[in-house]
């Protein structure tokens, strides 16, 4: 590993944890504009978080250790999963250490420490949002996995930054099992980020509530690093998405110019890929929990969909 | 058989074809008899047959110790277990009729049948005979193939020890005339055999009688897996 | 000579005995004695054996070669801990009235001349004298089975004497044709009915009229053997007569009657140069195993659940010696020797669970684990060794025959193993639900005879993991010999 | 023998726990020398165990004879790498199991204690030899020996009826299977009939004897292993055995299932066919996709468990079916990648399964409740017991960076490297079958979070949950071994790879020891580092670094004051601990989603019902379309023969005379 190798894991990092909440509030801002509302201002996902961390954080008589435990678990397992995602450089010190499989195994990872966290204090809404976040989870999982195994038959690899090498640097061929697997990516970011049409972000009406549900109890710092893991969690996946499907601009070389360079083309993607999500969700419209499963198998389906094309049109054999 | 055979076989030799033609009819006989006294008698003159077969045998192949189980013969199944059966039937008042399972012409049919089937088992038996007496063994065997028919057919517990014993007499019919005779160890062993056997079924009969008021072994059908 | 004099003379000596003191007490103490001193004398005529080879005796009408002097021995030792066991046994049934002192002299005496019966036959060398023992055995036991006296031991005693009477009648006619063909060849004197004579000429024997013998001795032995469809006596004299005289009916009866069909078979086999007598007892050893296994599922009592039982073993013993060669009868003389062992056992314990339970319904029977341990496990351990679970000695017998199965009638082996899977799913589910639950027995008046019950398994136990060498190659020999 | 060979020193362990149960059974009510002696006794054995099979593992293979058994065939035995590795797995789980047993050991009816610990020792013991077992007769004797002793174990609460049903249905399935391995093995060893291991190998057989002997193994083995549809005693025996008893079944018992089905398919058979595979892949997925859809909506603790073991030994199958395809299609170091990940699995489930089953042993023990809807908020009374069962429902669910990940990432890794083989269907095949697997691990992460959070966490359900006690200090101690187990193997997966080595060159003649050993201990890369890469160690490295991080700097920057209020009640005043999600509650999606794949039986409450229940049972369907025939048709069978048995004399007679007059007739004609 070279000295430039870690500058550009830093500054992934770094560039993570300042972007995401902008970009989360870049997609209310659009979302509220397109809704004819006066928009929240872009930062406004900042002054929540620091609102909370000036807070007292209260806790329920029944919280265990593991309530308290499970933000920090969430948070630092999201942020390592934004280091993974290649989003200026492909060179990053962390690539070797989590290839696409682990990166879904860390998100799972997450998942279950909220989800356990969600059931921990013991109040109705608490459980029952545990286990639409596990029953949306376990059928987003395998999809996003079959996504990866689609581009890793691509480029025979399963290790992120030869992926996004690989897809960023061939010569422009066409190909279409890419246009399945977006699709299906999108919907499974979607579901995965509480978003609409599988949850409302912005709902507090406890019965059609899923993560909501589940951080009921949570208030203070440790909602503040909720909030912020949760935002963490879409800009890892919106890098991911446009890793993977429009990887232009992403360096192999991880000199600052090229850096830079990427940076500015990375914030311009995010602000085109942060509208897009804002139209989808307010073009389309929430769904009753049990239709997520049928939401989902057809993004399964679309996956495995773009894995046999891949195989029929472009495996050459 | 034609008649320049029949020249063939000396006085002694013709004799013991008679009585095993004997023997033969009274089997039919008794598997035709219904009345249980008759049986009894039957059963009896079988025994005289046997005896006198037994006789002619001993006498033409001097051989002493046929002497010995004409004898036995003549006191076990003349008289002996003639006399214990009727006792028995006085004791134990079972002089009625014995109906059978099948009708009688029935079972005179599957007799002849089983005749017929015993001539042919028996036949390389009787061609490689060295007897004078040819056929003995085929009758025999027809003789006991009819006792075990009546065996089937009787539903009554006395006929059926009359059944067994005449199956008996059909054997030593085979034993003494068919091959000359045993060594008389053996035939000392299954007279006696014969002997308690029949005491020990003269105890049962009370016993049966006893327990289930009648000598029907229809009674006696208890033990069943279906 | 003298050994064997003992071993024939020892049991007669204490039936005649028995008959006139059998209903004073100390009768089972000299019944045990008896059967100890058989077995001494057995033991020694063994060593004897073993140490000199086959040899004949009383002017050659009696023999002692590999293959009977162990079926003595065995004989002699499931004589001794029967009556061991019968001691306790026959005074809980006293005690609870239901055997007079009379009849309990008949008992004893009849149990010594049964064994005195069962020694003749195996060691005679004269095919009458075989016979008569045979019937002689049938008589006895014909008068242990009705020693109840109650509608139900009659009926049973009735149907097995006339049964195996009729059928044993057939295996004169038998006796008499072989000895018909064989006074052609041995003439008058000769000897004609002494085995070792006409083992000696049996290939010049006629092979038609010995064919015809072999079928009739096979009828007729193999109705006291309970191969089916002859074998309708047996459930009912099992379940009905005292347990210790079931013990040796599956015990020594059975085995005794099969040794009477590979004596005839070896002759026949020696005669025809053909494979008759074996497919003989091929198929009806099959068909043996297969309809008993259908029945077990359906039976109420226990007793008569274990004598289908011995039904199935007999069954496959009879196919593996129709099979024949070296490791098949070896392996059928193994699974004489554990199967007798085996089944005396669990009839041992039956017979302490029922007296315990006051009955022999298997529904009414639970939880004697609980009760009294030692006869649960007993009864547990029996019964999975008796379905053929190693590290008993069943199992490796059943694991030759399966193999040679395998390898000679690969046909046959589906049958064998379904019919074996059946039983196992049928007996076991049974007998789980005794051993196992809560209790429904009382604990018996006097403690029970346990150690013919352990001592039998840990035979069988022993020869699962480890046959004597001397043991092995003595049923080596007796195997080649039957060929 | 000159000088002790390892493969004596195996015999003397296995000797050691045969004495150790002699010792117990001499002594059967003495509590105290059973719990605290004897089984911390057989502890120390497994480790010794453990010890001499890591040893083992790269020694070359050693040959026994002992002199007993059949005549003519004595007992054979072989210590080779894949029988230490399976080995080591049976030394290192029953370590932690028999000393958290000395803890678990109650005064108690059952079973006496000296009799339990007698047949806890011989089912060990007998595990062993089924290891080492070279010819037919020996592996047939440990395999029914090992069935037995079990199935004493299993029901030594033989009071209750459901137990002893449960036993019975073991014991039958498990015999039928032996019996399916001895024709499997008489087919191997043809026309020679010899039935040593090493008589098999030498023996060629062609045609489809080959395919007939694999089939029949499947069968026999996959009884053991809980293949569908042979899985039916799985759920019945788990919860009717004692806790530990149910660890050893599923964490070891079942593995062995596996080794027997290694050793014939790669030792014993020389050529493979790929089909077999894909039967075994398929059978896999299927048993899998059962396990894990029915443990989700399990209400008993240990059943959900024991499903759960059925899903993984439908993963273990999947790799396994894999190696066959790679092997049969001259793809050794595909085929050694495979058969890592599926041995890999072997190990890391019977750690996290043993530490899970053992968990449920100690709740059982502070509760009396197997029902998942009365547990609950134990993680403030049994905080031990929590954690640790934390980090099994962690690994169980296949979540970074715990052991279980580790071996489905390289099951995932060697379904995805497939493309080139011959067969045009299995290239599309097997990625889709690797989303399947994709599928069944995430669903088992859901059915883990409900078994963790339902019993450990949120309010008791019950009141006297309150009372509830940490388990004791051996119980921790066992607990702990396996915990511990479950991370090391997570964190070090190469250490594991160079184990596995020897044993996959054994048996597929290729080792990944040479790729993956050249990055480094910390650094997983089966093919290459750019192809394929996983680091749990910076994994776990990052994470444990970031946490207190993040921690420190909210407090520094912050504040770290907490208030304790009432839970906010979303304005629903009286919130009880029923109104909680239960059990059924929490499976009902899954029940509603793939309903086509349950049999159930349910009552729904009317609106006007005073006393309003609702019912909803679940049972396994192939019970009623495979098992209730079967019964039936056995039955209508003995029906049909009892009717010979009429009781009539006569008719008797009849059979005697009609048996007699055929044979003649047959004879002369």
């Amino acid at each position: 590993m070279n000295f430039y190798a870690l500058f550009a894991q830093l500054l992934a990092l770094v560039t993570a944890l300042i972007l995401a909440p902008i970009l989360n509030g870049w997609v209310n801002q659009c979302r509220a504009w397109m809704q004819n509302r006066t928009a929240p201002p872009l930062l406004q996902t900042y002054y929540t978080v620091s609102k909370l961390l000036h807070k007292d954080a209260l806790l329920a008589h029944n919280a265990s250790s593991l309530f308290r435990v499970a933000p920090y678990a969430i948070f630092s397992c999201l942020a390592l999963a934004s280091a993974i995602v290649p989003t200026l450089s492909t060179e990053l010190i962390f690539s070797p250490a989590a290839d696409a499989i682990a990166l879904v195994g860390l998100f799972a990872l997450a998942r279950v420490f909220i989800a356990l966290a969600g059931m921990d204090v013991g109040t109705a809404f608490g459980s029952l949002g545990s286990r639409r976040e596990m029953l949306i989870g376990f059928l987003a999982e395998p999809a996003l996995l079959l996504i990866f195994f689609t581009t890793s038959l691509i480029s025979q690899s399963t290790s992120l930054s030869t992926i996004v090498a690989t897809l960023a640097h061939r010569d422009f061929v066409i190909y279409p099992s890419l246009a399945f697997a977006g699709v299906a990516f999108t919907m499974v970011s979607l579901a995965e980020n509480a978003r609409i049409p599988i949850d409302n972000p912005t709902t507090h009406l406890e019965l059609t509530m899923v993560h909501e549900a589940m951080i009921l109890e949570y208030s203070g710092r440790h909602l503040a690093l909720i909030e912020w893991a949760a935002s963490l969690k879409l800009f890892a996946y919106s890098c991911l998405g446009l890793a993977l499907f429009f990887p232009v601009g992403i360096t192999e070389v991880a000199d600052p110019v090229s850096l830079a360079m990427s940076g500015v083309i990375l914030v311009m993607k995010l602000a085109i890929g942060g509208f897009m999500m804002a139209l989808i969700e307010t073009l389309s419209a929430k769904m009753r929990i049990f239709r997520a499963p049928e939401f989902l198998g057809t993004a399964f389906l679309l996956a495995v969909l773009a894995m046999l094309v891949h195989l029929l049109l472009e495996s050459g054999k | 058989m034609n008649p320049s055979l029949i020249q063939a076989i000396p006085l002694s030799g013709q004799v013991i074809n008679l009585c095993a033609a004997l023997m033969l009819l009274l089997g039919f006989a008794m598997l035709s008899q219904r009345r249980i006294l008759a049986l009894i008698n039957l059963f009896m003159m079988q025994g005289v047959v046997l005896f006198v077969s037994t006789l002619v045998v001993a006498l033409t192949t001097n051989q002493h110790h046929l002497l010995w189980s004409a004898g036995l013969t003549l006191v076990l199944k003349v008289i002996a277990l003639p006399y214990i059966l009727h006792r028995l039937i006085r004791r134990l008042s079972v002089k009625w009729d014995i109906e059978t399972l099948f009708n009688i012409p029935t079972t005179m049919l599957v007799g002849i049948v089983l005749v017929v089937i015993a001539f042919n088992v028996a036949q390389p038996i009787s061609q490689m005979s060295g007897t004078i007496t040819r056929s003995t063994i085929g009758i025999a065997l027809a003789c006991v193939l009819l006792a075990f028919l009546m065996l089937i057919t009787r539903s009554k517990a006395v006929p059926q020890v009359v059944a067994f014993l005449a199956m008996e007499n059909g054997l030593f019919f085979a034993a003494t005339s068919a091959t000359y005779g045993m060594p008389m160890v053996v035939e000392l062993g299954i007279a006696l055999d014969v002997m308690v056997g029949m005491v020990i079924l003269g105890v049962f009969f009370f016993q049966i009688r006893q327990q289930f008021d009648s000598l029907d072994i229809r009674h006696m059908e208890r033990f069943k897996d279906k | 000579m003298i050994e064997l004099a003992c071993v024939l003379s020892i049991p007669f000596v204490t039936a005649l005995l028995l008959g006139l003191f059998g209903h004073r007490r100390g009768a089972a103490e000299l019944n045990s004695a008896g059967s100890l001193f058989t077995l001494l004398a057995a033991g020694m005529l063994t060593i004897r054996v073993i140490r000199d080879g086959p040899m004949t005796l009383f002017d050659e009408q009696f023999f002692v070669d590999p293959l009977n002097v162990f079926l003595i021995a065995l004989t002699a030792f499931v004589g001794l801990t029967t009556s061991l066991f019968s001691r306790p046994y026959m005074r809980v049934e006293h005690d609870h009235g239901r055997l007079s002192a009379g009849r309990l002299r008949l008992y004893h005496s009849m149990f010594q001349m049964f064994m005195c019966t069962m020694l003749v036959a195996l060691s005679t060398n004269n095919l009458g004298i075989l016979w008569v023992a045979m019937e002689t055995a049938t008589l006895t036991t014909v008068l242990l089975v009705a020693l109840y006296r109650t509608p139900a031991s009659l009926e049973a005693a009735w149907k097995y004497f006339i049964l195996c009477g009729v059928g044993i009648a057939q295996a004169l006619f038998g006796t008499i044709l072989i000895y018909f063909a064989a006074e052609r060849v041995l003439g008058h004197e000769g000897g004609a009915l002494l085995w070792t004579h006409l083992d000696a000429v049996k290939d010049q024997l006629e092979p038609t009229v010995l064919s015809l013998a072999f079928v009739f001795l096979f009828i007729g032995y193999g109705t006291k053997t309970g191969l089916v469809p002859l074998h309708n006596w047996l459930p009912d004299a099992h379940a009905e007569g005292p347990t210790p005289v079931s013990a040796v009916l599956s015990g020594l009866l059975l085995n005794v009657a099969l040794y009477a069909i590979i004596r005839s078979k070896v002759l026949v086999d020696g005669a025809l140069e053909s494979h008759f007598a074996g497919n003989l007892m091929i198929g009806f050893g099959l068909l043996t195993v297969v309809v008993p296994a259908f029945y077990l599922s359906r039976q109420k009592d226990i007793k008569r659940l274990f004598g289908y039982s011995s039904i199935e073993h007999m069954g496959l013993i009879t196919f593996a010696f129709g099979m024949g060669g070296p490791v098949a009868s070896y392996a059928g003389l193994l699974h004489m020797t554990v199967h007798s062992l085996t089944k005396s056992a669990i009839f041992f314990a039956v017979g302490h669970a029922a007296q315990m339970a006051g009955t022999q319904i298997i529904d009414d029977i639970k939880g004697l684990l609980r009760q009294s341990p030692t006869i649960g496990w007993g009864l547990m351990l029996g019964t999975l060794a008796i379905l053929g679970m190693p590290p008993f000695g069943v199992f490796t017998s059943e694991f030759m025959i399966l193999t040679t199965a395998i390898k000679h009638y690969p046909w046959a082996t589906p049958i064998l193993l379904t019919a074996l899977g059946v039983a196992f799913a049928a007996m076991f589910g049974m007998v789980q639900g005794m051993v196992f639950g809560k209790p429904t027995v009382r604990p018996l008046p006097h403690n029970p005879a346990l150690l013919p019950v352990f001592a039998h398994l840990g035979l069988v136990l022993m020869l699962g993991v480890w046959i004597p060498p001397y043991l092995a190659d003595w049923y080596r020999q007796a195997a080649k010999f039957i060929g | 023998m000159s000088q002790l060979l390892l493969i004596d020193w195996v015999l003397i362990t296995a000797l050691g726990w045969l004495s150790i149960g002699m010792v117990g059974v001499a002594f059967p009510r003495n509590f105290i020398l059973n719990s605290r002696i004897l089984y911390p006794l057989g502890a120390v054995g497994g480790l010794v165990l453990a010890l001499i099979a890591l040893t083992g593992i790269f020694a070359s293979p050693q040959i026994r004879i002992l002199p007993l058994g059949m005549p003519g065939l004595p007992f054979h035995l072989r210590l080779d790498a894949l029988s230490s590795f399976f080995l080591l797995l049976l030394g290192t789980a029953s370590a932690g199991i028999s000393i958290y047993a000395a803890g678990y050991l109650r005064k108690g009816d059952g079973t006496a204690p000296g009799l339990q610990c007698l047949l806890y020792h011989v089912f060990l013991a007998s595990m062993a030899f089924v290891m080492l077992a070279d010819d037919g007769y020996a592996f047939m004797v440990a395999w029914e020996t090992m069935a037995l002793s079990s199935f004493f174990l299993v029901t030594s609460e033989h009071r209750h009826a459901e137990i002893r049903r449960a036993g019975y249905l073991y014991l039958l399935v498990a015999h039928v299977g032996a019996v399916g391995i001895l024709l499997s093995f008489g087919v191997m060893a043809g026309v020679e009939g010899d039935y040593t291991f090493d008589a098999m190998r030498d023996f060629s057989s062609h045609g489809f004897w080959p395919t007939i002997a694999f089939l029949l193994a499947l069968f026999g083995f996959g009884a053991k292993a809980g293949i569908l549809p042979l899985h039916i005693w799985l759920p019945e025996a788990h919860p009717a055995a004692p806790s530990p008893v149910s660890a050893m079944m599923s964490g070891v018992m079942l593995k062995t299932a596996i080794y027997g089905m290694l050793r014939v398919s790669f030792d014993l058979l020389h050529a493979q066919i790929w089909w077999w595979g894909v039967l075994l892949l398929l059978l896999g997925l299927a048993t899998a996709l059962f396990g894990v859809v029915f443990s989700a909506i399990q209400t008993d603790m240990k059943r959900l468990l024991a499903y759960s073991s059925i899903e993984n030994i439908g993963l273990i199958f999947l790799g396994f079916g894999l190696t066959l395809i790679f092997k049969s299609f001259m793809l050794p170091h595909l085929a050694a990648l495979a058969l890592t990940a599926t041995l890999y699995h072997c190990l890391n489930h019977a750690f996290f399964k043993s530490l899970l089953f053992l968990c449920t042993g100690s709740v059982l023990h502070a509760t009396r409740e197997r029902n998942l809807g009365k547990l609950g908020g134990l993680i403030h009374r049994m905080p031990w017991v929590t954690w640790l069962a934390l980090i099994g429902v962690l690994a169980a669910s296949g979540l970074p960076p715990l052991n279980g990940f580790a071996s489905e990432w390289l099951l995932l890794q060697s379904f995805l490297f497939t493309s080139g083989l011959p067969q045009g269907y299995l290239n599309m095949l097997l990625p889709v079958i690797a989303g399947a697997v994709a599928l069944i691990s995430a669903f088992a992460g859901f059915t883990m979070v409900k078994f963790f959070g339902i019993v450990f966490l949120g309010q008791p359900r019950e009141e006297k949950l309150t009372q509830a006690h940490d388990a004791g200090r051996l119980e921790r101690i066992g607990l702990l071994w396996l915990g511990v187990g479950c991370i090391l193997l997570g964190l070090f997966p190469n250490v594991v790879i160079v184990l596995l080595d020897p044993v996959t060159r054994l048996l597929v003649g290729s080792g990944l020891r040479g790729t993956a050993g050249s990055h480094g201990w910390w650094l997983l890369a089966p093919i290459s580092q750019d192809r394929a890469s996983y680091s749990p160690a910076i994994f776990l490295g990052s994470i444990v670094i970031f946490m207190p991080l993040v921690y420190w700097a909210v407090k520094r920057f912050y504040h770290g004051r907490l208030k304790r209020v009432p839970a906010w009640d979303c304005g629903f005043p009286l919130q009880t601990a029923r109104m909680q999600d239960t059990a059924e509650g929490f499976g009902q999606p899954i029940r509603r989603i793939f309903s086509p794949f349950f049999k159930r039986t349910r009552e729904h409450p009317s609106p006007f019902d005073s006393q309003p229940r609702y019912l909803s049972i679940v049972e396994d369907p192939f019970w009623y379309w495979l098992y209730l025939p079967i019964a039936k048709i056995v039955e209508r069978g003995t029906q049909l023969i009892a009717f010979l048995q009429q009781g009539r004399i006569a008719l008797y007679l009849l059979y005697s005379f009609i048996t007699l007059l055929s044979l003649l007739v047959l004879t002369r004609g």
